[in-house]
């Protein structure tokens, strides 16, 4: 399916998708409320059939979180990012481990380095850090006069 | 007695299998629930070698952020940096010239060779033939000593750089290299011989780890652990970067799932790497080696993602930049963390052995998880 | 001409001349002893030094080539860096057992040392039900084991131990009736019988197909009960570390060690003195010539020949084959060898009754 | 019968594998001329190391001891580590004029990954990658090195 179509596809599928132009690749906005719907839709629909997430990224905007999630098709070939933007304060999102298993890991690893809690995550517990770790490392307010050597 | 030394309610032994462990091939630690011999729930507990490059990255320049990738998975060193450079690259808008295409592949191919024949012989002693190990590093020693003579260094080499590679082929590269191919042509002969048709690694292997199509895209499998569900994944054919194109080559898929499946997939992808490699040999392109880029990258505001097949599956970049020197957010996809979620769903059932075996056959490199 | 025989004669008369006769039987004693230790050690730092000489030659290394001529020395350098360092005791250990493990495993490797005939007339006890009581002996060394793994205090010594019980017990079977298979066609239980029934020939070529069968899966269990790759799953380093002796350092480390070369040894003896004639030059049927010839060549030196190819053979399963797993190795045992060994023994007994061995 | 046929061709084809297995280390046992180990010090006078190898960072200097390094520390700037530090001075030309030059060039080998890029920064070529790896010492304070020689000087005409 080519980016024409898939947009096409996902105006129908979803209410009011906000687009985003200039990536490589079609890239929509979810209201992170209607991201475990939106997310089960994207995966069960025939046409889109998103099976594969292949990257789970969480970005720190100071303002706003940002969660990117790469999908992509093994049956179709095409490539879809979804992103959600987060409040600064109580960021938390659904989980969609129970639709793409890999997200387990995945969204640990996003909530062990930049504090994003996944409301239904069957295991939310540190993956690298130790489990008394204190504070998020990735985010941009993160200050750790030991570890971090300043060149 | 069983009490005293910790066990679950059920009468489970509960066993930390690593940090330090001969066959976890590093500093994994899973912690294993067992019933007897069998293994009822695998746990990993990563981060003994986190070193948080992703945030490190974001205070690196665009050119020294990729020396950093190499450390990561470092038996695909080459191929990691090929990422980072493709991905600046694409950011940037550089066209790199012909020859450091070619230039490019054919490293990444003898990489992918010496992982993969690391891997053989790292495997080979999980399973307890500790033969095959030795073996297998003289044919990487060989190309190792190939890399050494043209990239200046034999593990991390940080040969690619944004633009093209940092400098030309050495004189002696091309005859080496088919000396070096028809020397190793002899050797996977032996290396079937040895091990391939061993019946008691047969036993081992067979039937076990099973990964189905489904399961192996749910958990993010990629590279020879997908490849060998039947999932066709390969980045070189999927969505080609440099002169994939241009190559024949097959992409190796078995329907298998277990752990002779995904051996098998790996040497027949030796085998795919040898002919990759025939081919350009001969033919690669006279020009530069590197493009012209300016002595200090800068990003344009945006985001970009490249990917690359390395050893182990698929390797991706994400870089969000807003127009500085250095990346904003940097994000490696890194192929072995997502093979990794997959260990607990194909260990459930099997013996301690073929924990192992699995895991051999995952070809795990720790820092690649870690990061 | 100066034979061990004749050395030991002198020995015993010089004692009985010198002493009273229950005084010269303890100094024999003492002196058989001290012999027994001496010989173990030696031993062991032979057959480590040839075990780590054939791995590396496989594994196109060169392996110890710095302590002494040809490293040569470097087991000695082992066992004396054995013998210096600290033997750690876990805190959780069960303390007795854990100490008494590795003397109990390489004193059941020092009994079976007794009725082998090392060259002719240099046996320690030719007892009359030698097979059998080296068959009963060495099924002790198991406990030895589990002891080691029980008393450790930790769950890969326990795994290992459990796992060397289970291999050791039915690998006894079939290595039992290999040995049967051969006490059929000898009639007899005692050694030196089995030793001189191989006179004109060794039972592994007089004995047709069955003999060969019956060797090969006398090699396979022995292989197994020794705890040697690719059985060794007991150890199985890349599953459970080091198995039953993880926790152990030091000396008692060393006794562990020396006790799994000293049951190589044996073993390989005994498949030497069972297929192969022991201590008896290859002789062929009526060439007296030949056999005169052979005759030549000391019997020490056949013995230790015989029992240091097959050692060999050994060492070369280890570097050549990957480990199985313990439902396959138990699977070997009770699917194939087991009922192999079974119908070969049925089959030598037919030969054995019709007299159609040569 | 099928089932007797499959199981004495099974311990057949087994064993076959095996014997081929231990054919091959047979084979390596008894050819000596395979084995590959190097014995590393004592072959130290005749290993050759490959030109490019990357062993540590020198300056070059010439018979006059003069280097070629301006003291613009732009392999300090290329650095990812911060392995090169670089402190300059201020030399007066017979001219009369301030002229910045180099006092010394720090160099911290503990803490250098050899990746090059100082030397590609460098335009002058006043530094190189060296081939020498024993870099093991007692003391760690030993690796951080001063790479321009004592009384060396910036050979004229580099600008």
């Amino acid at each position: 399916m080519n980016p024409q179509e898939l947009k096409q596809r996902l105006e129908t599928l979803l209410p009011s998708p906000a687009f985003e132009e200039g990536g490589e690749w079609t890239t929509v906005y979810v209201d992170p409320a209607t991201w475990a719907e939106t997310a089960r839709r994207l995966r069960t629909t025939r046409e889109l059939d998103l099976d594969y997430l292949f990257c789970v990224t969480a970005v720190d905007w100071k303002t706003h979180f940002t969660m990117v999630y790469h999908l992509s098709s093994t049956t179709h070939r095409h490539t879809l990012v979804v992103k959600i933007k987060l409040d600064h304060e109580h960021p938390e999102v659904a989980t969609v481990c129970d639709i793409w298993r890999t997200a387990e890991f995945h969204e640990r690893e996003a909530y062990d380095l930049m504090g994003i809690v996944f409301i239904g995550h069957p295991d939310l517990r540190r993956l690298f850090m130790t489990d008394d770790w204190k504070g998020w490392p990735l985010r941009k307010d993160y200050e750790d006069p030991v570890n971090m050597i300043k060149l | 007695m069983i009490e005293e030394i910790g066990t679950t309610e059920l009468g489970e032994l509960v066993v930390n299998l690593g940090p330090q462990h001969p066959s976890t091939h590093g500093v994994l630690h899973l912690v294993i629930t067992l019933s007897g011999e069998t293994i009822k729930k695998v746990e990993p507990h990563l981060g003994y070698i986190h070193r948080s490059i992703e945030k490190m990255c974001e205070s690196l320049s665009y050119r020294q952020f990729i020396y950093v990738t190499s450390r990561m998975d470092y038996l695909s060193s080459h191929i990691n940096n090929h990422g980072c450079a493709l991905c600046v690259e694409k950011g940037m808008q550089i066209e790199v010239p012909p020859r450091a295409k070619s230039i490019r592949v054919l490293m990444d191919e003898l990489t992918r060779l010496a992982s993969h024949q690391l891997w053989w012989g790292a495997m080979a002693m999980d399973v307890g033939a500790l033969t095959p190990f030795f073996h297998a590093f003289r044919e990487r020693e060989a190309i190792n000593d190939i890399m050494e003579k043209t990239c200046g260094a034999r593990l991390t080499m940080n040969y690619m750089c944004p633009g093209g590679v940092s400098f030309d082929l050495h004189p002696d590269f091309q005859r080496e290299v088919k000396a070096f191919l028809t020397f190793f042509r002899g050797k996977l002969a032996e290396y079937d011989e040895l091990v391939t048709d061993n019946v008691i690694f047969q036993g081992r292997m067979e039937g076990v780890g099973r990964l189905s199509r489904e399961d192996a895209i749910s958990y993010g499998c990629s590279g020879p652990t997908a490849r060998a569900s039947g999932v066709s994944c390969d980045i070189r054919k999927v969505s080609p970067y440099e002169v994939y194109e241009q190559v024949r080559f097959d992409e190796t898929i078995d329907t298998g799932g277990d752990c002779f499946a995904r051996y098998k997939v790996r040497m027949g992808e030796m085998r795919q790497s040898i002919s990759i490699i025939e081919q350009l040999i001969d033919n690669i392109p006279d020009g530069d080696f590197q493009a012209k880029t300016k002595a200090v990258l800068k990003l344009p505001k945006g985001e970009f993602y490249s990917k690359v097949e390395t050893a182990r599956g698929e390797f991706g970049v994400y870089i969000i930049s807003e127009g500085a020197t250095t990346p904003y957010r940097i994000k490696f996809r890194s192929p072995g963390f997502s093979n990794l979620s997959a260990l607990d769903h194909m260990a459930r059932g099997h013996k301690i052995g073929d924990l192992v075996a699995i895991m051999g056959t995952l070809d795990l490199v720790i820092p690649d998880i870690d990061r | 001409m100066l034979s061990f025989e004749n050395m030991t004669q002198a020995i015993d008369a010089w004692l009985n001349r010198a002493f009273s006769p229950s005084v010269a039987t303890l100094l024999e004693g003492v002196l058989v002893g001290l012999g027994a230790i001496s010989f173990f050690a030696v031993l062991g730092l032979v057959l480590v030094l040839m075990e780590r000489k054939v791995s590396a030659y496989m594994q196109i290394r060169l392996g110890p080539n710095r302590v002494g001529p040809g490293g040569s020395l470097q087991t000695v350098a082992d066992t004396l860096k054995l013998a210096m360092k600290e033997g750690l005791v876990p805190d959780g250990a069960d303390k007795f057992l854990f100490n008494l493990a590795p003397f109990m495993v390489i004193v059941v490797a020092m009994l079976i040392l007794a009725p082998i005939a090392f060259a002719k007339g240099s046996q320690l006890w030719d007892i009359n039900i030698g097979i059998l009581y080296v068959s009963a002996v060495s099924s002790l060394s198991v406990i030895g084991i589990l002891m080691a793994g029980w008393a450790s205090n930790n769950k890969y010594s326990l795994l290992g131990a459990m796992r060397s019980g289970a291999q050791i017990v039915s690998y006894e079977l079939s290595a039992g009736f290999s040995v049967l298979s051969i006490v059929v066609l000898t009639g007899s239980l005692r050694i030196s019988d089995i030793i001189s029934s191989q006179q004109d020939g060794w039972w592994l070529f007089k004995g047709h197909i069955p003999a060969i069968i019956s060797f090969v899966i006398f090699l396979i269990a022995v292989t197994a009960e020794t705890n040697r790759a690719p059985f060794d799953l007991a150890e199985a380093e890349s599953e459970l570390t080091a198995g039953f002796h993880t926790e152990y350092s030091g000396m008692r480390f060393a006794l562990f060690f020396l006790a799994e070369y000293v049951n190589i040894f044996i073993v390989c003896a005994i498949a030497a003195t069972l297929y192969l004639g022991g201590w008896m030059p290859l002789h062929i049927g009526h060439w007296s010539g030949f056999n005169h010839v052979m005759d030549y060549i000391p019997s020490s030196l056949w013995f230790m020949g015989k029992t240091f190819f097959l050692i060999f053979v050994i060492m070369w399963f280890r570097w050549t084959f990957p480990r199985l797993r313990i439902d396959q190795l138990l699977d070997l045992e009770w699917k194939y060898l087991l009922p192999l060994s079974l119908f070969n023994l049925l089959l030598m007994t037919l030969i054995a009754i019709e007299g159609w061995h040569f | 019968m099928a089932f007797l046929k499959d199981y004495i061709s099974n311990i057949y084809r087994g064993t076959r594998s095996l014997l081929r297995g231990m054919k091959l280390t047979g084979y390596y046992f008894t050819h000596r001329k395979e084995i590959i180990t190097q014995q590393y010090p004592d072959n130290r006078a005749t290993m050759v190391l490959p030109e490019r190898f990357r062993g540590e960072v020198v300056m070059i200097h010439d018979e006059n001891n003069e280097h070629a390094c301006t003291g613009c520390t732009a392999c300090e700037l290329a650095c990812p580590n911060g392995t090169i530090k670089i402190i300059t001075k201020f030399d007066t030309t017979p001219e009369g004029k301030k002229k910045k030059a180099l006092d010394t060039f720090i160099y911290h080998l503990e803490l250098c990954t050899m990746c090059n890029l100082c030397i590609q920064a460098c335009p002058t070529d006043a530094i190189k990658m060296a081939q020498n790896f024993e870099h093991s010492v007692y003391d760690r304070s030993k690796l951080t090195k001063k790479l321009n020689n004592p009384g060396s000087k910036i050979r004229e005409g580099v600008e």
